[in-house]
């Protein structure tokens, strides 16, 4: 775990409501992993109080050396703020933090799904994946309210990504819920995916991961929560979870720590 | 802060010696581990961990945390691995440090809370018991410990009788008057107090209509309650002659001086490690420049200096 | 807002009518000129005047006010022309607007309230009398009447019994328990409640060493407080059947929201005058936007529905 | 009374502490007398969260129209952020506000005092002075603690200013208390100013309205206290000055609607 101040590189709009910021910062580029996020505070001041966890949305080893890419949609106080920033001025970030995605043991078919902002820390993870060896086939299905929402779509192709494109407007792709389409698709699929990672709305991530379990398939889920420290102190961010063996239900885990990142199957869905 | 420095902020807290009075609030710091190497244990003043009770407790239902202006809102329902797993698990990992450990410590009965210090009176590696009474009490129908003096006198009494600890008592500011729990404790026999505890909040989504945290009611910390420690402080201090421990908002070294000048002994720092974890090393090399700025050397030398005449 | 709009700001509060629930606090604008025509009086729900006793008082020395994280002290020392000369100066310039115009009250002791509402109710222009008993009591050595469940019943029962205007009983803060003077302001018979007024805080210049105020303790408001203010009108809602006029804090359109969802039929607005003069109006037309935004029509549509259920 | 935005047309540091920033927003820039001041929102946020006082250093007629300059020393955290705003970000000010100077009515002699950032309402005045038809004398004493401090001597100069300087470190004019000197002058002059206008610190117009008084010359005095309103509404911003007839002693005055600009004999000196 590190703090450091990175220098913003690049902040720029790909929609009206989601930036791309690109951020140098050697030491944490080095250290971390797809899907562990950081705790980044937007200011000096004491309003906004508390920091705000972000993804890594893409790692470049080379542009320059040591920099990567959040992805981030304004949806309050500190999101409008983050957008207002400029090239040359400074964040400080906490991290990496937390438990990111493992890539699946076997080699072959991998499905992602995403909705909305939920698409932010999947490209890493795609690009790691991608470099590891595994030839796929790669499937990233992509829902959105609008056809806005869909951004990073060539960056999936270039990975060698089949992308099936949803909205809930019909805008773009197919019409209605990417949980619904997805799961039509899958029955008629050959072969079932080795692991579904998944990142969304928290009735998504479910339908995903019940979906997952029907089918016999391990699901990777990135969950969110309402953070204070980011790291395991103040026991904020709890996410109700089956109780392991010996442990007092309901059992809350902690998404900084345990997650954000968990199988499906841990998470007790209400 | 070279061992040679000049400068001592060194401190004594009634029965404790600390080598700087700044310490970590019980809750926001875990059980000691959770900020790994950024800051390294060996330099505070103390390690409060999170309030540990007999039973290993769930806690509330999520969500437990709302940000408000200058604070946030908590109510993580005294979550705790309880007594057991604390003495297992946490208290070997701290023990091997040169960093004074307190215990904070909460139960829902008075026996409960006599049973706790009893059980962790026993244990190396511990230097001091807080008395968390700022919980409810299940027999009273939930109304807290620390808002009755009568509740204060006979919790604070059983831990007392039951350890040869230090006992640090831990007041809740959401009295009326401060000094009454504050003279309850004393007379209880604590040796030291601490205080604030966070103040009672709560925040509504104006969208949905309903509260931010499922609990409803949560406690607020951070930089927003400062004015309000500071001022119980200082009629704490000026109603006891027991040593007090200063909290509630510290961010900055001057939030921390503010407190030490109206005469707390040592500070805690709660919320601020979350906004900034490395605050509390920046707290204790401040003290020391402030110190070599004013000519000083002994940071005793500013303890209780409030200035009332102009 | 055009007066055909099809959407209806207006509340009842006990025995008032306003046209919508925004009213500005006591003593944070003034005797209702000093922000001219950057507010149009007749646009506000109500406009409370700065506190008035018997005779003019010329409050505590400077320094009286110190800003802090989302907050200020003040320690105004209840500074006011006097009885006489707001009836004369004051009262004039008010009685010919379009608003609700609520007289502050305090005194030294319980006989002085009951005065001042005698010698109030007669004046033509003054819609309803609220009761600051935040103030110390001289004769119970300075200990605010607000505090003392007893004390509350007397003040309240000496205006009650000396006017037949409305009677609003603003509850300080700086109690364990604000259903306690809550009920015993009702059962004297006071029409509506309002709160909270300021938490008791403080602050130091690390530098001087010297209090931030010349009264050393002050009173704290702003942002800061909101979460307090809200949690305690959301305790007295559910203890008590009077109308509550919320306040602390507010500064938002959801801030306001926040209040009335919990229960509060009206709001105040204090500290956020001086940051934005026009923020009553913009909470005003805000409260439009949000009833179309949610499809109502009405602004008591919103009152009391805070959603308890997951 | 207006509340309006300003753009910031420039934002330029003059010494390590001091800046100057430009403002334009003509309606205000139409209505402000020297001595009056703005009450100024330095930004969207809670923290900090009160308006700052600041009063105008010299207005701009003609470039552009409809513009000023605030002169500011940077001493906290709300002059910190001024001090960080740039070029084309707006300020939202409220004003004008309070009494300002008022104009000799004979004219003549006029003697001007300013300690350090005491200088700021002084050129503004002394330019309306020399607009005035009034030919003179004018001089200015200008008192700080280093060379540093004493800026916009030469724009005195171009008004027809006879400038003398004082610094505590001697580093420029003479050594010492701008007041000690001053008063030794004075007793030299064979003409006494018509009126003395005088900002700084308090000791310093302390020591302002003594000499004044003891030479029968009127003073007037910008004087400072802090404050929550800037329009009489909260009490805060009190001084205490000499009761009127039938108003009980001590009487606080507002400085926000009072002053800021006082009568040396008002002011209750303790
Ligand atoms: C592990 C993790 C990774 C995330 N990665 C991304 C990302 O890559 N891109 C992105 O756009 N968003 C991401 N989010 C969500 C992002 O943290 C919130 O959108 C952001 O905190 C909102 O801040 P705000 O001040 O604009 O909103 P406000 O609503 O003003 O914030 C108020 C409070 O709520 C918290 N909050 C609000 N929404 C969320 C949320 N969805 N999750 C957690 N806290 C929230 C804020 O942190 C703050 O404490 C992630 C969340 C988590 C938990
Ligand atoms: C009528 C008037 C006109 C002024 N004109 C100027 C000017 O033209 N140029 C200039 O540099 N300064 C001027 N000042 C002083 C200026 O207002 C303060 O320096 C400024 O408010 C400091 O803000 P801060 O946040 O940096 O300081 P902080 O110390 O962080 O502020 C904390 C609080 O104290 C208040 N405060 C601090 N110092 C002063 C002060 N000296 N006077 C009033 N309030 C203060 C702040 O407004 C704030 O509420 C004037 C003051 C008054 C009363
Ligand atoms: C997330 C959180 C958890 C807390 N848990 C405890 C606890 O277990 N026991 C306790 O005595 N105080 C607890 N507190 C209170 C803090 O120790 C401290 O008294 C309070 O937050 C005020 O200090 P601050 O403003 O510096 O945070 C908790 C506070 C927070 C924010
Ligand atoms: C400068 C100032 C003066 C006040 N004077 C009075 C007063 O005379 N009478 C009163 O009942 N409340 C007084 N109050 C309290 C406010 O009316 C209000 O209850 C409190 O400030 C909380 O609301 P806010 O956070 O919106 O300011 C005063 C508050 C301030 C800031
Ligand atoms: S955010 Fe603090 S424990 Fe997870
Ligand atoms: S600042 Fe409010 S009255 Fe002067």
């Amino acid at each position: 775990m590190l703090l450091r101040n990175a220098k913003i590189i690049f902040n720029k709009p790909v929609s009206a409501e989601l930036y791309h910021m690109g951020l140098l910062c050697p030491d944490i580029a080095a250290k971390i992993q797809p899907g562990q996020f950081l705790m980044v505070r937007i200011q000096d001041r004491l309003d906004p109080l508390l920091r705000r966890p972000f993804a890594v949305h893409r790692l470049y080893p080379n542009d320059p050396p040591g920099s990567f890419e959040m992805l981030y949609k304004v949806v309050g106080r500190g999101t409008q703020l983050l957008a207002n920033m400029q090239r040359g001025d400074f964040l400080n970030l906490l991290g990496p933090l937390g438990r990111g995605f493992r890539l699946p043991q076997d080699k072959g078919f991998v499905l992602m799904v995403a909705g909305g902002i939920g698409i932010a820390p999947l490209p890493y993870l795609a690009e790691t994946l991608a470099a590891s060896g595994n030839k796929g086939p790669f499937v990233l299905w992509f829902g959105g309210k609008t056809s806005t929402d869909l951004v990073c779509v060539q960056h999936f192709n270039d990975l060698g990504f089949a992308v099936q494109l949803v909205t809930e407007d019909g805008s773009e792709g197919k019409k209605g819920l990417v949980t619904g389409h997805l799961e039509q698709w899958l029955t008629q699929q050959d072969e079932l995916p080795k692991v579904m990672y998944s990142c969304g709305p928290y009735l998504m991530q479910r339908s995903v991961a019940e979906m997952a379990a029907r089918l016999g398939i391990p699901s990777q889920l990135s969950m969110e929560a309402l953070m204070g420290c980011g790291v395991g102190a103040c026991l904020s961010c709890s996410l109700r979870c089956h109780p392991p063996k010996g442990v007092q239900d309901p059992h809350y885990a902690n998404v900084c720590q345990d997650g954000p990142v968990f199988d499906g199957e841990e998470i007790f869905w209400d | 802060m070279a061992n040679d420095s000049p400068i001592s902020l060194a401190v004594e807290l009634g029965p404790l010696r600390l080598k700087n009075p700044v310490m970590v609030a019980s809750g926001t710091f875990g059980y000691g581990q959770e900020y790994g190497d950024l800051v390294p244990l060996e330099r505070l003043g103390g390690v409060v961990v999170k309030g540990i009770s007999l039973e290993p407790r769930s806690g509330n239902p999520p969500p437990r945390i709302w940000e408000t202006c200058g604070g946030m809102l908590n109510s993580i329902g005294l979550q705790n691995v309880g007594l057991r797993a604390f003495v297992e698990e946490k208290l070997p990992l701290l023990r091997p440090l040169q960093v004074p450990v307190i215990v904070n410590l909460f139960g829902n009965t008075v026996e409960d809370y006599g049973k706790l210090a009893a059980a962790l009176d026993g244990h190396e590696g511990i230097d001091a018991l807080e008395i968390n009474i700022s919980c409810p009490n299940v027999k009273a129908g939930g109304m807290a410990f620390g808002s009755d003096p009568k509740m204060v006198f006979q919790v604070v009494s059983a831990v007392r009788s039951e350890t040869k600890l230090p006992v640090i008592t831990k007041l809740t500011p959401n009295v009326t008057d401060i000094t009454v729990p504050a003279k309850a404790a004393e007379d209880a026999g604590t040796d030291i107090l601490s205080l604030i505890n966070t103040v009672a909040g709560m925040a509504v989504d104006a969208k949905t209509r309903r509260p931010r945290l499922a609990n409803v009611v949560g406690g607020l910390s951070g930089p927003a309650i400062k004015p309000i420690a500071l001022r119980m402080v200082w009629q704490v201090i000026q109603a006891s002659n027991l040593p007090v421990i200063g909290l509630g908002g510290i961010i900055s070294v001057e939030d921390a001086l503010e407190f030490l000048i109206v005469g707390a002994r040592a500070v805690q720092v709660g919320t601020a490690n979350f906004v900034n974890p490395q605050v509390t090393l920046e707290i204790i090399s401040g003290l020391e420049d402030y110190l070599l700025r004013q000519g000083l050397k002994d940071i005793n030398e500013i303890i209780g200096t409030l200035e009332l005449t102009r």
